[in-house]
């Protein structure tokens, strides 16, 4: 069932692909749906181990416990929506579109299942091409310097992760790629060596992510990628920076990251309140969503450069949940964009009167991703900060900003779009544009209510991130003999 | 659930079920339908909160919890739902969901003929539901969910009108200032789940009483709190947004923003009452703050010349009062003064409602007058609430705003944060109250009619759906005080009710008891503010018939006052230029220096690589020659480290 | 100092075999004029020398030995790299097979020659001493001068024929100053025997030898910055001819040093590979750099070419002390051999029929949407070259920096990507051609042996790539054999 | 003046040549002098290869025939250049007629 999560959309890529005429979105909504439900079933799915090169310890490991299951399992949710979109909204060269996009599915898939470090560096890099062909076949008119820009900030991280990768090995002596295997041996490194090993890792992720000031890529990305928006879900699910971060560099670098975090941390937080004061000026939908979400990213940072258990895992849900809430967010601006063929801001106004129902999911939506409890980005945001005010409250406080900035942005958008006088009628929802929010809505209220079932799983994985592998986990309430959260209150 | 106090948990889930119904089968509804349903899921509600309040009444143990489900649980973060039904709940759940289904019941004709309608009904029951959830949680994230729902709900009914920017603009202003107040709830969070390792309410509470007393990290989450308070019920600095919240329905100012959502504040502090017991500091600052919103939102108000502002100001000031109750430690009272406010501020905001109705949307006060004659259950009830806030004796406000001077001067937990100047304040904003809401009525029901005479003419009452509320809610204007009659001298109910909800018998709160005659004493002092306040509203506008506020209403001094005092000119300049500069910066140098600088970088690569080309001049000396250069460069330095070793 | 037992044959048998078919060749062309046979016999030659080989060291893993007194050797990374060497030549003989024709090379010395050069080829990675080194090395490039000038009536052709002959006899003459010197400072010539020798005391006139060595082979093999000749030339030659030197040259002469600085250096001139680490970082950022820029793809691949010089130079860099160099080295060439090879040979038949001007990246635009799975494959060669996973070329970076990671030049490996995200960028220019651009490209259906040298490079990519381990179970843990020199 | 010149005086000449033949290769532009200039690098080689032949007889190694030997074999390579560079040579030579090593130099970037 683990490789099924892989190959089911890899599968039903070619074959949508391959397909002729219309029958080709049917198959690849179906493929995308099939996905979601072997992606259900991942949580009691057994580990996969193929061997690849195995002279050097590296070979197609997955192992679908913790955080990876909820990833994949956010993903493939996410994709259900996109890839209708994308069969109903890109006209040329449509089989490609929905090839690239569930390949992109499969790689990611294999990206978080990874429990090889190896595997996952090629898995890493193999998610890159189509989200590049996305956006170098599909894109808007300078998309070639989006696509330069793009590929130069990626690889020039990835590649120096590869130098990590191999080091951390090498280095360490570990017998394989393995997580088990590396992870105990690598956190044996003195401190400097980590530093500098952790310093590769982040190289990468920190371009993914992304942080300030290494961001400008992904403003360019959303701009010039197809109107429909179903490209941008594939981006937006594609920023692993935090993932790669939370399964690898953290659990094994502890002391590198420690070494490195100040830095980090402090670009984080920045991170988060550039891009949400960024996003309250923008004139252009994308370019806000764009920033929007680099905001988000933002916040994520704080959640995992904290270093502790709960911003771990709130970053890593926060991370499964802006999938839904950004994904929903760039699939409404691109049925904004086939109402008037234009993403800019002023085309806008006053459609709550026509579009009701289009407005409310909006507002939803909207609401999601600003962070209001209940729906889905809260969890996550909440103990992202929760966890960065233990590491330094001044740091915690200038990403909490980022949060009222959001509800600027938020509200600001919402009224540009909707409110005010109406600027020109349109039609509501139609009844395939329901399909497609369909699953947002569901996803996001799912993460905003009940997200326990996904922090337990994310919680192990943190568990391990900060603990290292080979502590074994506390019994149910054995965790009241040590204080729960690293505190400053010592006054008790 | 055999517990019949347990099934006021359904209350949130029925206004749940309502805004649904509403939200999704609103628009295909007859106009009253949607009305009626919304109100009977309020109503609902309010049964099972009586019922839960008659259950908790008749025996000792009166808290009862009730699991909901997990929420998450991290990292030893242990943060599951669920709900607490204690006496402080449940009696501000009956305060909502009562005074709710009366407004709801208002609604159906006020709303009658707005295309909006069902929109309207869903979002009111949208904001009953998070109201309810924010009262009953047992855990600060489930009471911030509410928190925040509130807000939104708040936020969509204030630009309910929103093809109006003005409204827009309003929902906005509100929704971010909300925000700024969320922020600080947030990281008192943040402390909180430090200092202690739970965001369970009830083992926050206990687990502060086990710190040092005045420590600061709890001054720090105190603090904290405070702004949250202060966002959500308009209280300095974040009062501005409230008198632009105006903008929505009337019902709504009279529900959200007077009767319930704006005394949240109230009932966060008071919920986390041990916190501030433990910290005289945060209690202090908690207290000042109201009483300089109190004095501040009164200058504003008796300037004011919109029918609805007066009554914003209003229950700013008045909000202040109970922030003072919060901050000395009378944790009892601010819940007593926001029972009581809730009914007379309802009533008022509902006539105004019923007056605009009548004039077909007219709101300035100078344009209006002698409307009690034509709408005679109007004009009384607004009449007996309007006596209710001016503090004369018997009826509701008094008792409460008594008992808030008489603990403001008697505090000890204050001491040494001058407990006397605080008193002094209140008892002037109680004077000004007086004369501001003499002035109101006066304006209105009394003298003559000043707008033009075809209008009046139109005017009559109310139907019945808009009048009977405003019945009941007088009658409650009257009679809620006595709950809470002086406890010097007479019975009180809601001291003992409340007392162990809010501090849970973990600390008590220390008061002064002056003597018998003190008492009484001040008990007269607060009649007398009453009176002087009425007597000079009485003299301005009935004896010498408006003149001396004429004088005064075109100076400058009037137009500061009528502006809300500067602060909204003062962070339009300040923070709103300076935030919106700073994003403005920010979003230029994003493109000019981090794209730009970066996309600079790439470009002297680009020169690398035409330096790397450059050196291919194509003849076949010039690249011997470099070989050769190599070469000897490489013996040389061959040489040189073979030297060295 | 031969001894009769020593003068054993078979092992000499695929060069044999070569030299055999270039002689057959040449013989039938007297024969009967213009049979234009050559194409045919060369490729019947290369396949039957690579057969003798899977025959005689296919099965068990070749037990290193040594004939005629140590000076040929044969081991795992022998016989490995001369198989390279002649999957190389057969991709150029296959990839070129109409080009050829149409450009009028099919002159009857030119499959001959291009036999010679393979044979040349053997000899250098076999040698297990410097004179034969030397005769392989002339062997190899005194062909190759003759091919790279062979359309003697164009320009570009004549250029680079000369340059590389005079660069190329002077770099002889260099290499030979230092294994006179060498000599001098050992007294030998055997690798063998110049290890014993340096480990017993190395004085500055080894030193001085193995400096000129360096240049002389970092001349053949394109290190920075005796580079220099490679774009010139490569640019110039005619395509398949370029297609053969990319790849074959490059073998022979990587296999060869890779030889010389784990025996017979072996770690006994600490100095020289500092240098060579210098040398190989220049050459990844001089030739990432250099092919930034081109708007010709054949000038682009030959800045590849010097560009993975310095990858394959990681390897040797490390070879005298690290495990896994080797492995890295035979790897990295297989994988090269198979995408750079697949890369000409595409690109020669998108050429036009200016074959000297016609490369530019214009004329693959439009390919994805003409030729489609012609342009899968150059993509794919491409993104190999670049190192994206899961291609050969990929495996093979991740097993060149593994290699300097294990001796301590992270810096270099760090250098080494740094580079790759430039010629990444380099190499994706042809790409965003050939899918993102309506354009011009006419390329008619490619002929069946070129199809076959396309799909053989493609799927040695891939699979390379997806399965590395076929091919690494079969090297791994070899190291270049250092036998003692014969003594009476 | 008795016994044999020294090795050392030998290698110096050799380098000598070798530096010469170098500078020819530089300076020169006419393909047929830089050639000339490669074939006397070449003969350096062959000078050192003597010398050190002779040198290591003295000591005694065995191995020191294979030095003269491999003069021979330098002396046959550098017969080969010969014949491959002059047809080369000769070939362009029919067409530009010019040898002038600088005109070569219309490939570059």
């Amino acid at each position: 069932m683990t490789l099924a999560a892989l190959l089911i959309p890899l599968v039903g890529g070619v074959l949508a692909w391959a397909t002729p005429g219309r029958a080709r979105g049917a198959v690849a909504v179906l493929a995308a749906v099939a996905a979601f439900v072997a992606a259900l079933f991942l949580p009691t799915a057994a580990p996969v181990d193929v061997a690849w090169l195995p002279a050097f310890g590296a070979g197609l490991r997955l192992d679908p416990s913790g955080a990876s299951s909820v990833l994949v399992l956010a993903a493939a949710l996410a994709m259900i929506p996109t890839v209708l979109t994308a069969a109903v909204r890109v006209r040329e060269r449509t089989g490609t579109f929905l090839g690239l996009l569930l390949i992109m599915q499969a790689m990611l898939a294999g990206l978080f299942l990874a429990s090889d470090l190896l595997a996952f560096y090629v898995f890493w890099e193999a998610a890159l091409i189509p989200s590049l062909v996305l956006l170098g076949v599909f894109g808007g008119e300078r998309r070639r310097g989006a696509v330069t820009k793009y590929l130069i900030y990626a690889v020039s991280g990835s590649f120096l992760m590869l130098v990590s990768i191999i080091a951390v090995r090498v280095l360490s002596g570990a017998e394989s790629f393995a997580f088990h295997e590396l992870a105990p041996a690598a956190r044996e490194l003195d401190a400097v060596t980590q530093g500098w090993l952790f310093a590769g890792f982040a190289a990468a992720f920190v371009v993914k992510l992304p942080l300030f000031p290494l961001h400008s890529w992904l403003i360019d990305f959303h701009r010039e990628n197809h109107p429909s928006g179903a490209a941008d879900v594939a981006g937006t699910l594609y920023k692993v920076g935090g993932f790669g971060f939370f399964a690898w560099a953290i659990p094994l670098l502890p002391d590198g990251a420690l070494v490195l975090q100040p830095y980090l941390l402090t670009a984080a937080a920045v991170t988060a309140l550039w891009g949400a004061l960024a996003a309250t000026r923008q004139e252009d939908l994308k370019s806000l969503l764009a920033y929007a979400s680099l905001s988000h990213m933002g916040l994520i940072g704080v959640g995992l450069f904290s270093l502790t258990e709960i911003g771990l895992a709130g970053a890593m849900l926060l991370l499964a949940a802006q999938m839904l809430s950004t994904g929903g967010m760039f699939l409404l601006s691109g049925m904004m964009h086939a109402r008037r063929g234009s993403f800019a801001l002023d085309r806008f106004g006053g459609l709550a009167r026509s579009a009701p129902a289009l407005a409310a999911v909006s507002l939803f939506v909207i609401f999601a991703a600003i962070g209001v409890p209940g729906l889905s980005n809260f969890p996550g945001e909440f103990l992202a900060l929760l966890g960065a005010a233990q590491a330094s409250v001044f740091l915690a406080a200038v990403a909490l900003a980022s949060v009222i900035a959001a509800g600027v942005y938020g509200v600001n958008l919402y009224q540009r779009l909707y409110q005010g006088r109406q600027v020109e009628g349109t039609h509501d929802l139609r009844a395939v544009e329901v399909a497609i929010l369909a699953p947002i809505v569901a996803g996001v209220l799912w993460f905003g209510l009940a997200p326990a079932n996904a922090a337990d799983r994310i919680d192990d994985g943190a568990r391990v991130a900060v603990h290292g592998p080979d502590r074994p986990v506390p019994a149910e309430g054995g965790a009241a003999s040590e204080p729960p959260l690293a505190t400053a209150g010592g006054e008790r | 659930m055999n517990d019949p106090a347990a099934w006021v948990a359904l209350a949130p889930l029925l206004a749940l079920a309502g805004a649904l119904i509403n939200g999704l089968a609103g628009r295909a509804m007859r106009a009253p339908r949607a009305g009626i349903v919304a109100t009977a899921a309020v109503g609902a509600g309010f049964v099972l909160s009586l019922i839960a309040l008659l259950a908790l009444a008749g025996r000792d143990d009166r808290s009862v919890s009730v699991a909901l489900w997990p929420y998450a649980s991290v990292g030893g973060l242990d943060l599951s739902f669920g709900f607490l039904i204690d006496p402080l709940s449940v009696l501000m759940l009956t305060v909502v969901t009562g005074v709710g289904t009366l407004i709801h019941l208002f609604s159906i004709g006020y709303m009658r003929g707005d295309d909006g309608h069902a929109r309207y009904f869903a979002l009111l029951n949208l904001f009953v539901a998070a109201m309810t959830v924010l009262l009953l949680a047992d855990g600060f994230v489930l009471l911030f969910v509410g928190w925040e729902g509130v807000g939104v709900a708040s936020y969509l009914l204030i630009g309910f009108w929103y093809r109006t920017r003005a409204n827009a603009d309003a929902a906005r202003k509100a929704f971010v200032m909300n925000r700024i107040g969320d922020a600080g709830f947030l990281m008192a969070m943040f402390l909180t789940a430090g200092a202690f390792g739970t965001l369970h309410i009830a083992s926050v509470n206990e687990a502060a009483v086990g710190m040092a007393f005045g420590s600061a990290t709890l001054g720090a989450i105190g603090v904290l709190l405070l702004i949250a308070a202060a966002g959500k019920s308009a209280q300095l600095p974040l009062q501005t947004w409230l008198p632009d919240a105006m903008a929505g329905p009337t019902p709504v100012s009279a529900l959200i923003h007077a009767a319930t959502m704006v005394t949240a504040g109230v009932y966060l502090i008071a919920r986390t009452a041990p916190i501030f017991a433990m910290t005289p500091f945060a209690s202090a600052v908690v207290a000042w703050i109201g009483a300089a919103t109190a004095l501040v939102a009164a200058i504003a108000a008796i300037a004011q010349t919109d029918v609805k502002k007066v009554l914003a100001y209003s229950t700013v000031s008045q909000l202040g009062f109970m922030f003072v109750a919060v901050g000395v430690g009378a944790y009892w009272v601010a819940i007593f003064h926001v029972f009581t406010h809730a009914f007379f501020k309802a009533a008022l905001f509902l006539g105004a409602g019923s007056v605009i109705h009548a004039l077909g949307g007219e709101q300035d006060l100078r344009r209006m007058g002698g409307l009690g004659a034509k709408m005679p259950i109007t004009g009384l009830t607004a009449l007996i609430a309007t006596l209710a806030i001016a503090g004369v004796p018997l009826l509701s406000g008094f008792f409460s705003k008594d008992a808030i001077l008489l603990h403001a001067l008697t505090s000890t937990h204050l001491d040494g944060y001058g407990t006397t100047g605080l008193y002094g304040v209140l008892l002037l904003v109680a004077v000004l109250t007086a004369f501001y809401m003499f002035r109101w009525y006066h304006r209105v029901f009394a003298g003559r009619f000043r707008g033009d005479a075809k209008t009046f003419a139109a005017v009559h009452e109310a139907p019945a759906t808009m009048t009977v509320p405003l019945v009941v809610l007088a009658a409650f204007s009257v009679g809620a005080g006595w709950l809470g009659l002086p406890a010097f001298a007479f019975p009180n109910v809601l001291q003992g009710w409340l007392e162990p909800a809010t501090l849970g018998g973990l600390v008590s709160m220390p008061f002064d008891h002056p003597a018998l005659w003190v008492e009484w004493l001040l008990l007269g002092v607060a009649v007398a503010a009453a009176g002087v306040g009425l007597g000079l509203g009485a003299w301005v506008y009935v004896a010498r018939d408006g003149a001396p506020a004429r004088r005064f209403g075109d100076g400058a001094v009037a137009a500061f006052a009528r502006g809300g005092l500067g602060f909204d000119a003062a962070y339009r300049a300040l923070f709103v230029g300076g935030a919106q500069g700073a994003a403005d910066g920010v979003a230029v140098l994003d493109r000019d220096l981090v794209d730009r600088g970066l996309l600079g970088a790439g470009t002297a690569l680009g020169t690398f690589g035409r330096a790397a080309a450059a050196i291919q001049t194509g003849r076949v000396r010039t690249y011997a020659a470099t070989m050769f250069a190599a070469l000897v460069i490489l013996l040389l330095l061959l040489a040189w480290t073979g030297a060295r070793t | 100092m031969i001894a009769p037992a020593d003068i054993v044959l078979t092992p000499l048998l695929p060069f044999l075999i070569l030299l055999v078919a270039a002689s057959a060749a040449l013989l039938i062309d007297v024969v009967q004029h213009r049979a234009q046979t050559g194409g045919p016999l060369a490729l019947v030659g290369l396949t039957f020398a690579a057969v003798s080989y899977l025959v005689q060291f296919g099965g068990a893993r070749t037990e290193p030995t040594a004939v005629f007194g140590l000076h040929w050797v044969v081991d795992v990374p022998a016989v490995a790299l001369g198989l390279i060497v002649l999957f190389g030549a057969i991709l150029s003989v296959l990839g070129g097979w109409t080009r050829v024709r149409r450009d009028d090379l099919d002159r009857p010395e030119y499959h001959p020659l291009l036999l010679l050069a393979t044979a040349g080829g053997l000899v250098m990675v076999h040698a297990g001493d410097f004179v034969i080194l030397l005769l392989g090395l002339e062997i190899l490039s005194l062909s190759v001068y003759a091919l790279a000038a062979w359309r003697p009536d164009r320009r570009p052709s004549q250029e680079a024929g000369m340059k590389y002959f005079l660069l190329g006899a002077f770099a002889s003459a260099i290499l030979v100053y230092g294994i006179a010197l060498t000599y001098g400072a050992t007294g030998t010539f055997d690798y063998g025997g110049v290890a014993q020798a340096l480990l017993a005391g190395a004085g500055p006139l080894a030193l001085a030898g193995g400096a000129l060595i360096v240049v002389g082979l970092g001349f053949k093999v394109a290190f920075a910055p005796f580079h220099q000749w490679a774009p010139d030339v490569y640019t110039g030659a005619p395509t398949p001819v370029t297609t053969f030197m990319s790849v074959v040259v490059k073998a022979a002469a990587f296999g060869a040093l890779l030889r010389i600085v784990a025996t017979a250096w072996s770690g006994a001139l600490p100095e020289l590979e500092v240098a060579l680490a210098v040398l190989v970082g220049a050459t990844l950022l001089v030739g990432n750099f250099g092919a930034l820029l081109q708007s010709g793809v054949k000038r682009l691949l030959a800045y590849s070419a010097v560009a993975h010089a310095g990858y394959l130079g990681l390897a040797v860099v490390a070879a005298a002390h690290g495990a896994f160099a080797t492995e890295a080295l035979i790897w990295y060439l297989a994988a090269y051999a198979a995408m750079n090879a697949g890369a000409f040979v595409v690109t020669m038949h998108v050429m036009g029929d200016d074959p000297d001007r016609g490369d530019r990246i214009e004329a693959f635009e439009g390919l994805g949407a003409r030729r489609p799975g012609v342009a899968a494959a150059m993509t794919l060669f491409l993104l190999s070259l670049g190192g994206i996973p899961p291609l050969a070329g990929f495996v093979g970076k991740f097993l060149a920096i593994q290699a300097a990671v294990r001796v301590d030049h992270v810096a270099l490996a760090v250098v080494a990507v740094l580079g790759a995200v430039v010629g990444l960028v380099a190499y994706l220019r042809p790409v965003f051609a050939i899918w993102f651009r309506d354009g011009r490209s006419s390329v008619p259906a490619l002929a069946g042996p070129v199809r076959a040298a396309v799909v053989l490079a493609a799927v040695a990519t891939v699979v390379l790539g997806l399965a590395p381990d076929l091919a690494y179970r079969w090297i791994e843990g070899s190291g270049p054999l250092a036998l003692v020199p014969w003594t009476p | 003046m008795t016994g044999p010149v020294p090795t050392e005086a030998w290698i110096v000449l050799s380098a000598a040549l070798f530096l010469i033949g170098a500078v020819g290769v530089l300076r020169r532009r006419s393909a047929i002098l830089v050639f000339l200039s490669v074939e006397l690098m070449l003969n350096a080689g062959n000078l050192a290869l003597v010398a050190f032949a002779r040198q290591w007889a003295d000591a005694g190694l065995i191995t020191a025939m294979s030095g003269q030997t491999v003069v021979f074999v330098v002396l046959a390579v550098a017969a080969a250049e010969v014949a491959v560079g002059l047809g080369i040579l000769v070939a362009i030579f029919r067409q530009r007629h010019s040898t002038d090593v600088d005109a070569l130099s219309e490939v570059r970037l």
